[in-house]
């Protein structure tokens, strides 16, 4: 366990120093919702129906940023390698990888959504529905980027091909997590948080070993 | 195997405590690939290898010290923080890492971002990790690279205490090292 | 050695079943496009239920050459068997193609009864993802060099796809019936009188025995392709 | 054969989907048949 704590805390010393990931997905993230209204107008009453959605959708691309880095950087010089080959084994790795992406990325955005709802005219009642959906389902955006990112290791501009092999696959949660967004804004109850709980939960349980089997292949051969 | 072909075939060797080993050969012929298959990175199409006793390919990676083509070293991270991630990474002591810094002469570079380090420097940096680890099995690959005379010497030096204290290791070079080891041709 | 054993085996085999493969298919396909012409029209859905005898059989084989590809990566991941990979990677093409010609043919379907090309009708979107799982897989295959290791990565990504399928599928469900009630487009549904039964199936079996028969070829074809090469591979070095 | 003439107002969406699905096989079959017998050809005998 230590050694995974020692990946976990090297991963979020390198992504907080100049150059590192995590600030890139908030502006990213910013960005895509700042400049949605300009796309669609800014009636309040339009806006306010599609702040949910765009918000989710927004936080699962900048989710998306961080990840072709994820394991590419460690591959290209010879760090996995090492991590191989220390007692962590390649389901600490994963989870380890997956942990510290979601703390780079999936916390930062969740935290600062609410911001974003603001500028988007969310209903009030919906802020704890964007708060416990975002919380909820960014794990398992991360979970699954993972197991994408050590898909696409060898692949020297793999990142291009994370959003393709990741669209059907995130569908369930984006629909889910504006779902429940959604059901607050209409006062209504659709158990979308529960399906999105009950998605999070098989997907983070499952994605470290899915992830391991990916970076075994990729680096044994 | 690669692409489909094998890289080499019935290469059989057996290396006792405190022995080196060093594998030539020219480029193509699979040093890496039999440093990669011994260290248990790769999977061999035919044939086993084991250390002490240890046949699973995973669990045989705990006593491999790797040092490989690329040296590790993170751009953001200064040599101190590295020792200290890969101490706590394969219990290595972190008392030792102010002496190892000294050995390899980083000691004045050791809070500076690796992103400034010289390529001999980042390759030294790299033999420090190989000692704090301490793990009974070097694979070194053309471990002379990069590396100038003094940096050559220290080489030696940890590779002869490293062999003194009955660990092995198997070196993929072209330069001759000056130690009396085995020697396996590939061709 | 093993690669090339038993994709000997293989094309020996191939070579007798597939010139029945064909004639069946062949025969299939004209009976079944005969039929769905001339049966008379439905009394609900008038002339357009025509449309349905080449769009239930596109998808079905859509979703059928997924479980195939996905089985296929399974047996070729689990015990390393290098026809199963050669047959997954040749599937996805074919299971693409199929899937785009479902998706033409349903929303020509709609178009009469909803009046646009596209609705987000739960079957129509469920089989726009699958579209692009297809297209993830192929990417995949292209984009790693190594043989070996794209077949791995293809065959997780398919393993990851066919577990997530049913969560997409009952994803997409929920998220139509949140928006626009219960789906008015019940293909293959027991609205389906006897009479329509028929040609739907001889064109749901033509469409199938037509997937496999082309599987069959491209397999051959990439065992040659890999013979063209290793020879070349192996004269020169 | 009343029935094909007969099909009436929707032919602009029966035949389209018949045409599409025509495109669909046969040029699949086409070029797999194509890339069939370039393999056959340059493989060694």
């Amino acid at each position: 366990m230590r050694a995974a704590a020692a990946l976990l805390a090297r991963d979020l010393r390198i992504a907080t120093r100049a150059g590192g990931s995590a600030v890139l997905a908030l502006a990213f993230f910013a960005a895509v919702v700042t400049l949605l209204p300009f796309g669609i107008g800014s009636d309040p009453k339009l806006l306010a129906r599609v702040a949910g959605g765009v918000i989710w959708v927004a936080a699962v691309l900048a989710n998306l940023l961080g990840l072709d880095r994820l394991f590419q950087a460690d591959y290209e010089d010879g760090n996995l390698d090492l991590l191989a080959l220390s007692p962590l084994g390649f389901e600490g790795i994963a989870a380890a990888k997956i942990v510290a992406h979601w703390l780079i990325t999936g916390l930062p955005l969740t935290v600062i959504a609410p911001l974003l709802a603001l500028l988007l005219n969310l209903p009030p009642s919906a802020y704890p529905a964007l708060l416990l959906s975002l919380l909820i389902g960014t794990p398992a955006v991360s979970a699954l980027g993972s197991a994408a990112a050590a898909l696409t290791l060898s692949i020297r501009r793999g990142g291009l091909l994370l959003p393709l092999l990741l669209l059907p696959l995130l569908a369930p949660v984006v629909i889910f997590g504006a779902g429940a967004v959604l059901a607050q804004v209409d006062r209504v109850e659709n158990g979308a948080i529960w399906f999105l709980a009950a998605i999070s939960a098989v997907t983070i349980l499952l994605s470290p070993f899915v992830t391991a089997a990916a970076l075994r292949l990729n680096l044994s051969d | 195997m690669r692409g489909g072909r094998p890289v080499f075939r019935d290469v059989n060797f057996r290396v006792g405590r405190g022995e080196a080993l060093v594998v030539e050969g020219p480029n193509g012929s699979g040093k890496t690939s039999l440093l990669r298959l011994v260290a248990g990175l790769l999977a061999p199409a035919a044939g086993a290898i084991s250390f002490s006793g240890i046949a699973d390919r995973e669990e045989r990676g705990n006593s491999v010290g790797w040092l490989g083509h690329h040296d590790g070293a993170k751009p953001q991270l200064s040599p101190r923080e590295m020792l200290l991630f890969f101490a706590q990474l394969c219990g290595g002591a972190r008392e030792s890492i102010p002496s190892l810094l000294q050995l390899v002469g980083l000691s004045r570079a050791a809070d500076l971002p690796c992103q400034y380090l010289s390529a001999g420097q980042k390759r030294r940096l790299a033999l420090a990790r190989l000692k704090l680890c301490g793990r009974p099995l070097w694979l070194l690959d053309e471990p002379l690279a990069a590396l100038d005379a003094q940096g050559k010497s220290l080489l030696l030096d940890l590779l002869r205490e490293h062999l003194a204290a009955g660990s092995i290791a198997l070196i993929a070079t072209h330069e001759l090292l000056g130690l009396q080891t085995q020697r396996l041709q590939l061709t | 050695m093993l690669a090339y054993a038993n994709p000997q085996r293989f094309m020996e085999l191939s070579h007798r079943v597939l010139p029945w493969l064909c004639g069946a298919t062949a025969v299939l396909f004209a009976v079944g496009l005969y039929l769905s012409v001339t049966v008379p029209p439905d009394y609900q859905q008038g002339e357009t239920v025509r449309i349905m005898f080449v769009h239930v059989p596109a998808a079905w084989v859509a979703m059928m050459a997924y479980g195939f590809m996905a089985l296929a990566s399974l047996i070729g991941l689990v015990n390393r068997h290098p026809l199963a990979d050669v047959a997954a990677k040749e599937a996805a093409p074919l299971g693409a193609l199929f899937t785009a010609m479902a998706l033409i043919t349903g929303s020509l379907w709609g178009r009469p009864m909803w009046g646009t090309y596209w609705v987000w009708d739960g079957r129509l979107t469920s089989f726009l993802l699958l579209f692009f799982l297809y297209l993830g897989y192929i990417a995949l295959w292209n984009a790693i060099e190594n043989e070996v290791r794209a077949a791995r990565a293809a065959a997780v990504l398919a393993l990851i796809g066919a577990v997530n399928l049913p969560i997409i599928e009952f994803s997409v469900q929920w998220w139509t019936t949140l928006h626009q009630g219960e789906s008015i487009f019940r293909s293959g549904g027991p609205l389906i009188s006897a009479v329509f039964l028929w040609p739907l199936f001889i064109m749901a079996v033509a469409y199938t025995l037509l997937f496999f028969t082309l599987l069959i070829v491209r397999i051959r074809t990439e065992i040659l392709e890999r013979r063209t090469r290793s020879a070349a591979l192996g004269s020169s070095s | 054969m009343h029935a094909i003439i007969g099909i009436g107002k929707y032919a602009a969406f029966i035949w389209p989907a018949y045409g599409i699905s025509a495109i669909g096989i046969i040029g699949a079959v086409a070029l797999t048949m194509l890339a069939y017998y370039r393999a056959k050809r340059q493989s060694p005998k």
